[in-house]
């Protein structure tokens, strides 16, 4: 088990090299460059060729990005170009504030997603189950932005019951977590249906209900144990979706957050802070997806054996 | 007697793994004879369908020869290998998985005939009308020509197997555990079809099943397998009358017979099959055996002809004798 | 379809386990109607085995779920009959009622013992879970009284921790009978317990089902198509086709004195071990669809004595004898013999 | 047998493929019905709008006409440039589906061909192009796609590049385990048997029967991506204006959120309701394509 933490650990290294050199490359290439915006008409060709010196613009991309990742591994992940503040402490200070959003979305997701899922499957077929199953679906298909400003027009400026935006108090939290809860329970509780369907199906809930155990607990015990895997894979990636793509909603909320960073970093051309904003939010997804593989194991026993054993089965024809 | 059609030696099949090796196939030779039925007995995972898979070449063996008709067949180019192919076909065991879910049955039997080219310049009328030969020969009834398998029950889907092997033209057919998934009424029809194509086209047959009393009835030569290597081979009459080897009195007295008071002494056996990764270089059976002493750790027991015709690899039998050397 | 049968076991004073009394069951889908299970009776006494022999789609399997109550609905539906358990009438009971019956007077091992385990769950917690639900055990308890049951179908009891993938097929078949034998039924029922295993290991389980059968006065219901099993485990056998019992009678009754054509043809259709020249006679043609079951005896298409009677009317009941019941007409000529090639008795 | 020559004998026998029997069954299925007539009547709707509405006609301004409440000349009112919405919001349909099956295309055909070639051939092909495939989804999804259109700059076929880019990783992944679902079957073997070549096996045996998960995960990968482009375009990142794209439209519309909410209702629907038909087809699909519910 140990092993495969570490082995999957050390994975993460040539991810992030080649994540890091395929942003970094391709941020390079965008048409303009930083000091596109430092030159005036002032400026006589030197003055201009001395700043191109300045940041290294003479020289080939791969010397600046092995001089970027240089100082990546020293911790420095350079000064934004546009306000001049470190790139490290702009990320860590707005990163709290998507880490609580996403929080918020993925309790109520999972709260509310996985009763509704099984309430689907069991009723499969009735009334109930197209229901909640034409529920989730406009859920998924709702663009996350529409559904947010739908929520301000009505709760904000409608009953004002809420803020518009902002990021103070308990009150400014609710509708950027009812936006995001929701897209997550309409994701979560359809895949909490389909593998619920799927497990029900299973030889081994017939041996249960055999044994004379009571059906709840057929659910409960048996069933929902097997269906799991897929509902935390579902969970796990809404997390991490939600952290890298927090976007849209910080934006319609204006909220303070990594997503909307990100943005802004991207439209001023601002490389440096894009680059530090996509690969630390890149990181943060590989550990999140780390994370869900090693709750499967946790989960399934059969997985907890292959790491211990720290192999794949394969199939061998006899 | 006949040149072998088949001669097998020394063949080696290991799958790595990241367990270990796995030793499907471990150093076997045999021969086969034209025009007759190989029995290839043993329980799953002894590597009787590896094995049946080597020897047409459908799995490149780690080492070891297959002659057929003299010709290295593991030595030839793939075009060469093509031309043979037509020689050499295989029925499998789940006629569920073994027929293209999207073909229909016309598909699936014209299939080899057109890839092969067995037919050259024949227009699709003359394609059917073979087609509806092999279909014929099989007992199909002509109407269901645009069936899908999904739409047929296994006895039938199990003789489009045969007609798409017999569209080739072969000499030769590895039969791979071909009626075990099957209702017994069914069974004893593809079993009896096999046997009358055998006697019509003078097939040659590898009939590899788990079913004592199967093999029994089909074959005329049985080797007995155990994780990877023979056991005991000998012709069936030889082999169900007078078995050596420990394991296959075991199996042997493991069949049940469907008479009243017929089963009742029974050869119980210790444990389960071992796994056949990275096995130590013993006697494959001795963990299990009822025979089992200290001779038995001395290194793998080679295949000696104890009788003639008769082959057994048992530390414990020596030529000659008939039975198990002072058997406790 | 008679109960005539069970009248007669039960003059006989003897204890019932169960009695099946013109069972129905189709399975209702959207198309059309699978006729499942057409009327079957049968009963069995305390500590005795019968056989349910047939082909697939003879209806073995879902008499037995008829007999727990598990047919899966939708789409199956119990359209007529009883069943009775221990004094039981199963299909009358509430959900919470079978609960309590089902795995404490009856329980099941089945098929596919890959499947049929709980892949998330220790064995030991599978085996303690019924005792903790049937006699109200503190889970230790229960789980030392799964451990002995581990002990008792021969895995070592300090494995009861150990998941279902660590364990090879026949070990995992042995723990499906350590499951339902767990709180020591009246009535086992054993749905091909053996089909998935290798040769070797069926013949060890099967040893260790007619051990622990003796040992505890259960009664069996074995469900399977070989016929060689039936010889070896089985007091009774019912032969079945297409949802009718079309034979039925002791084990001797039915292979030494076989009356029925589709009985003969089974055992025509074996190969005989001991005599490796023997001709295979196959049953010609093929089972019946179940969606569209004829008119008349459904054996008749593929029956070389069928006249045209057969054709058109279900086939009538024989008593044989006292044991021995068939249903075929073709006994209404007193002529009337099967031609079995193949020998009986044991000269096997 | 038959011997006349004139008439093949397989005509004689009703043939029903397995394509009819999916027909049938998504015919059964009252969501991939209800999907199918929505992404019917936008395609008409889009048809309309080439055949009858001028690029012109959509983006002229009207200052005189600002911001006007829906009504009947202006069903969905008009924005702050005096344009009507619900000409704007027509023409737009054009830009999603175009966003959604372009997009959705580039990463099939390249998911198609990069999976195909990793499960059937496996070994090291196969590790590289996974591992290739799996560090392009270490970068999340939308992320990606804000630096494609940043680099490429923006425009509609910008942006379908973007969105197809994304989307590789996912299509691989599906293709390869299907393809190695399928490679391990016996017909694959006996396909072997009869001497067929690599490339034939993969494309009439391999590819046929992994088809299923793969027509499913297009169908909803449809939605998917035309969501992810509309927020693109919502943040800024998509087809520059005056093309009315649905999620420029919002965005348009956000700065009049108060006192004309309108002109975000209305765009933001049609997102929706095109995403929801793909979506709820893709259910239909799945259900039909399902091998475990055939009975």
């Amino acid at each position: 088990m140990l092993r495969y933490v570490i082995r999957r650990l050390l994975w993460l290294i040539p991810v992030l090299l080649c994540v890091s050199l395929l942003i970094y490359v391709l941020m390079d290439l965008a048409p303009g460059t930083v000091i596109d915006s430092m030159i005036t008409e002032q400026m006589t060709p030197e003055d201009i060729e001395k700043l191109r010196q300045e940041y290294d613009l003479d020289k080939p991309v791969i010397y600046r990005y092995v001089k970027y990742m240089w100082g990546f591994f020293h911790g420095d992940l350079g000064k934004s170009q546009v306000t001049g503040l470190s790139v490290w402490d702009s990320f860590i200070s707005r990163f709290p504030a998507t880490l609580k959003l996403s929080l918020v979305s993925v309790v109520f997701g999972a709260v509310l997603a996985i009763p509704i899922g099984i309430f689907a499957a069991q009723r499969a077929g009735t009334i109930w189950d197209n229901l909640t199953t034409g529920f989730t679906l406009i859920g998924t298909s709702m663009p996350s932005f529409w559904l947010g400003l739908l929520l301000l027009i009505l709760f904000a400026y409608k009953i004002q019951l809420f803020p518009a935006g902002g990021y103070q108090g308990p009150s400014s939290y609710v509708l950027p977590a009812i936006t995001s809860g929701l897209m997550m329970t309409a994701i979560t509780a359809r895949q909490t249906r389909s593998s619920m369907l799927e497990v029900l199906r299973a030889d081994y809930l017939r041996t249960a209900r055999a044994k004379g155990v009571p059906e709840r607990l057929v659910i409960r015990r048996h069933a929902l144990k097997n269906a799991w895997i897929p509902i935390l894979t579902t969970i796990g990636m809404g997390l991490s979706r939600f952290l890298a793509g927090s976007a849209v909603i910080e934006t319609v909320f204006s909220w303070p957050g990594i997503g909307r960073l990100t943005v802004e970093a991207v439209s001023q051309r601002d490389v440096t802070l894009a680059c530090g904003c996509v690969i630390m939010t890149s990181i943060l997804y590989v550990i999140i997806l780390l994370i869900v593989d090693l709750l499967y194991a946790f989960v399934d026993p059969r997985i907890r054996g292959k790491y211990a054993s720290g192999s794949r089965k394969r199939k061998v024809t006899a | 007697m006949a040149k072998a059609l088949f001669q097998v030696r020394n063949l080696k099949k290991y799958f790595k793994t990241s367990r270990g090796v796995v030793h499907a196939v471990d150093d076997i030779s045999f021969d086969i004879e034209e025009g007759k039925t190989l029995g290839i007995v043993g329980e799953s995972g002894c590597g009787k369908s590896t094995t049946g898979r080597c020897l047409i070449r459908l799995i490149e063996p780690t080492s070891g020869q297959v002659f057929y008709r003299d010709q290295d067949i593991c030595q030839l180019s793939r075009a060469e290998m093509k031309k043979l192919r037509k020689e050499m076909q295989i029925i499998f065991q789940d006629p569920y998985a073994s027929l293209n879910p999207r073909k229909s049955v016309l598909q699936i039997i014209a299939e080899p005939l057109l890839y092969n080219k067995i037919m050259p310049g024949a227009d699709k009328f003359a394609i059917e009308k073979r087609v509806l030969e092999l279909m014929d020969k099989v007992g199909l009834a002509e109407r269901l020509i645009n069936t899908y398998p999904h739409e047929l029950d296994g006895g039938r889907r199990q003789r489009i197997g045969i007609a798409r092997a017999l569209a080739m033209e072969p000499k030769f057919i590895v039969c791979d555990e071909p009626v075990s998934a099957l209702d017994v009424s069914i069974q004893a029809q593809i079993l009896n079809l096999l046997k009358e194509l055998q006697r019509e086209l003078s097939l040659t047959y590898v009939f590899i099943t788990h079913d004592l009393s199967v093999v029994n009835h089909f074959s005329d030569d049985i080797i007995v397998m155990y994780l990877g290597q023979i056991v005991e081979k000998a012709p069936a009459d030889e082999l169900f009358e007078n078995p050596l080897h420990p394991y296959t009195q075991a199996l042997l007295s493991a069949i049940l017979v469907p008479a009243v008071g017929a089963n009742r002494d029974r050869i119980k056996l210790r444990g389960e099959l071992t796994s056949p990764i990275d096995p130590p270089p013993v006697c494959r059976f001795a963990k299990r055996c009822n025979y089992y002493n200290q001779d038995c750790a001395a290194g793998v027991p080679p295949l000696l002809e104890i009788t003639p015709g008769h082959f057994v690899a048992c530390h414990r039998i020596k030529p000659g004798s008939n039975t198990l050397v002072e058997a406790n | 379809m008679g109960s005539e049968i069970n009248d007669r076991t039960v003059q006989d004073n003897k204890e019932l386990v169960l009695e099946v009394e013109d069972l129905i069951v189709h399975y209702v889908l959207q198309e059309e109607t699978v006729e499942a299970v057409n009327g079957v009776s049968f009963s069995l006494e305390r500590g005795k085995t019968i056989g349910l022999v047939g082909e697939t789609g003879a209806g073995k399997t879902t008499t037995a779920l008829a007999i727990m109550n598990l047919v899966p609905d939708p789409p199956g539906v119990i359209k007529n009959g009883t069943i009775t358990v221990c004094g039981h009438k199963m299909l009358d009971l509430s959900a919470n009622q079978l609960e309590k019956i089902r795995g404490k007077d009856v329980s099941m091992i089945f098929q596919d013992p890959m499947t049929s385990l709980n892949p998330v769950l220790t064995v030991g917690d599978q085996i303690a879970e019924s005792v903790m639900l049937h006699e109200n055990l503190s889970y230790s308890k229960a789980f030392k009284r799964a451990q002995e049951m581990l002990e008792m179908v021969g895995i070592p009891g300090t494995r009861a921790t150990e998941y279902p993938h660590q364990f090879s097929g026949g070990m995992k078949q042995r723990v499906g009978i350590a499951i339902a034998l767990a709180c020591n039924p009246k009535l086992l029922l054993a749905d091909e317990p053996t089909t998935a295993l290798d040769v070797t290991i069926q013949a060890q389980v099967l040893d260790m089902i007619d051990d622990l059968k003796r040992e505890l006065g259960t009664a069996l219901v074995m469900i399977t198509h070989d016929l060689g099993i039936v010889a070896k485990t089985c007091d009774l056998v019912a032969v079945m086709y297409a949802g009718r019992i079309v034979e039925y009678g002791t084990l001797e009754d039915v292979f030494d004195r076989t009356m029925h054509p589709y009985t003969e043809g089974l055992f025509n259709s074996l190969p005989d071990i001991s005599n490796r020249k023997s001709q295979l006679q196959p049953i010609p043609g093929l089972m019946p669809d179940p969606t569209n079951l004829p008119r008349g005896c459904a054996f008749a298409p593929r029956c070389r004595y069928a006249t045209a009677a057969c054709r058109e009317e279900q086939p009538s009941r024989r008593e044989v004898s006292e044991t021995h019941t068939v249903y075929c007409s073709a006994y209404d000529d007193p002529n009337f013999q099967i031609e079995r090639t193949r020998g009986r008795g044991g000269n096997g | 047998m038959s011997t006349a020559t004139d008439m093949l004998v397989s005509r004689k026998y009703a043939k029903r493929s397995g394509l009819a029997e999916i027909w049938y069954r998504l015919k059964t299925n009252k969501g991939a019905i209800a999907g199918f007539t929505i992404i019917v009547i936008i395609l008409l709707i889009t048809l309309y709008s080439i055949l009858f509405i001028d690029f012109e006609e959509v983006t002229a301004m009207n200052a005189a006409n600002r911001l006007q409440p829906p009504s009947l000349e202006h069903p969905f009112g008009t924005d702050d440039m005096g344009r009507d919405l619900f000409l704007r919001t027509l023409y737009g349909s054009r830009y999603s589906l175009l966003i959604g099956v372009g997009g959705v295309s580039i990463s099939l055909i390249i998911g198609l061909i990069l999976g195909s070639v990793a499960g059937y051939f496996g070994g090291l092909v196969d590790d590289l192009i996974m591992r290739f495939s799996d560090i392009l989804a270490s970068v999340p999804v939308f992320l990606m796609g804000m630096v494609i259109v940043t680099v490429l700059g923006q425009s509609l076929q910008n942006l379908i590049i973007a969105v197809g880019v994304t989307a590789i990783p996912e299509f691989t992944r599906i293709t390869r385990s299907s393809v190695l679902v399928v490679r391990n079957q016996e017909f694959v073997e006996a396909a072997n048997a009869i001497g067929m070549s690599n490339l034939a096996i993969i494309f009439t045996q391999v590819v046929p029967n992994g088809l299923s998960p793969i027509i499913v995960t297009v169908t909803s990968r449809i939605g998917a991506a035309i969501i992810e482009a509309a927020a693109l375009s919502f943040l800024g990142f998509g087809i520059p204006v005056p093309h009315p794209e649905w999620g420029l439209l919002v965005s348009e519309g956000r700065n009049y959120i108060r006192t004309a909410p309108n002109l975000t209702y209305f765009p933001g629907l049609f997102i929706m309701i095109t995403v929801f038909a793909f979506n709820i087809l893709g259910d239909g699909l799945r259900d039909a394509l399902d091998p475990k519910l055939k009975k």
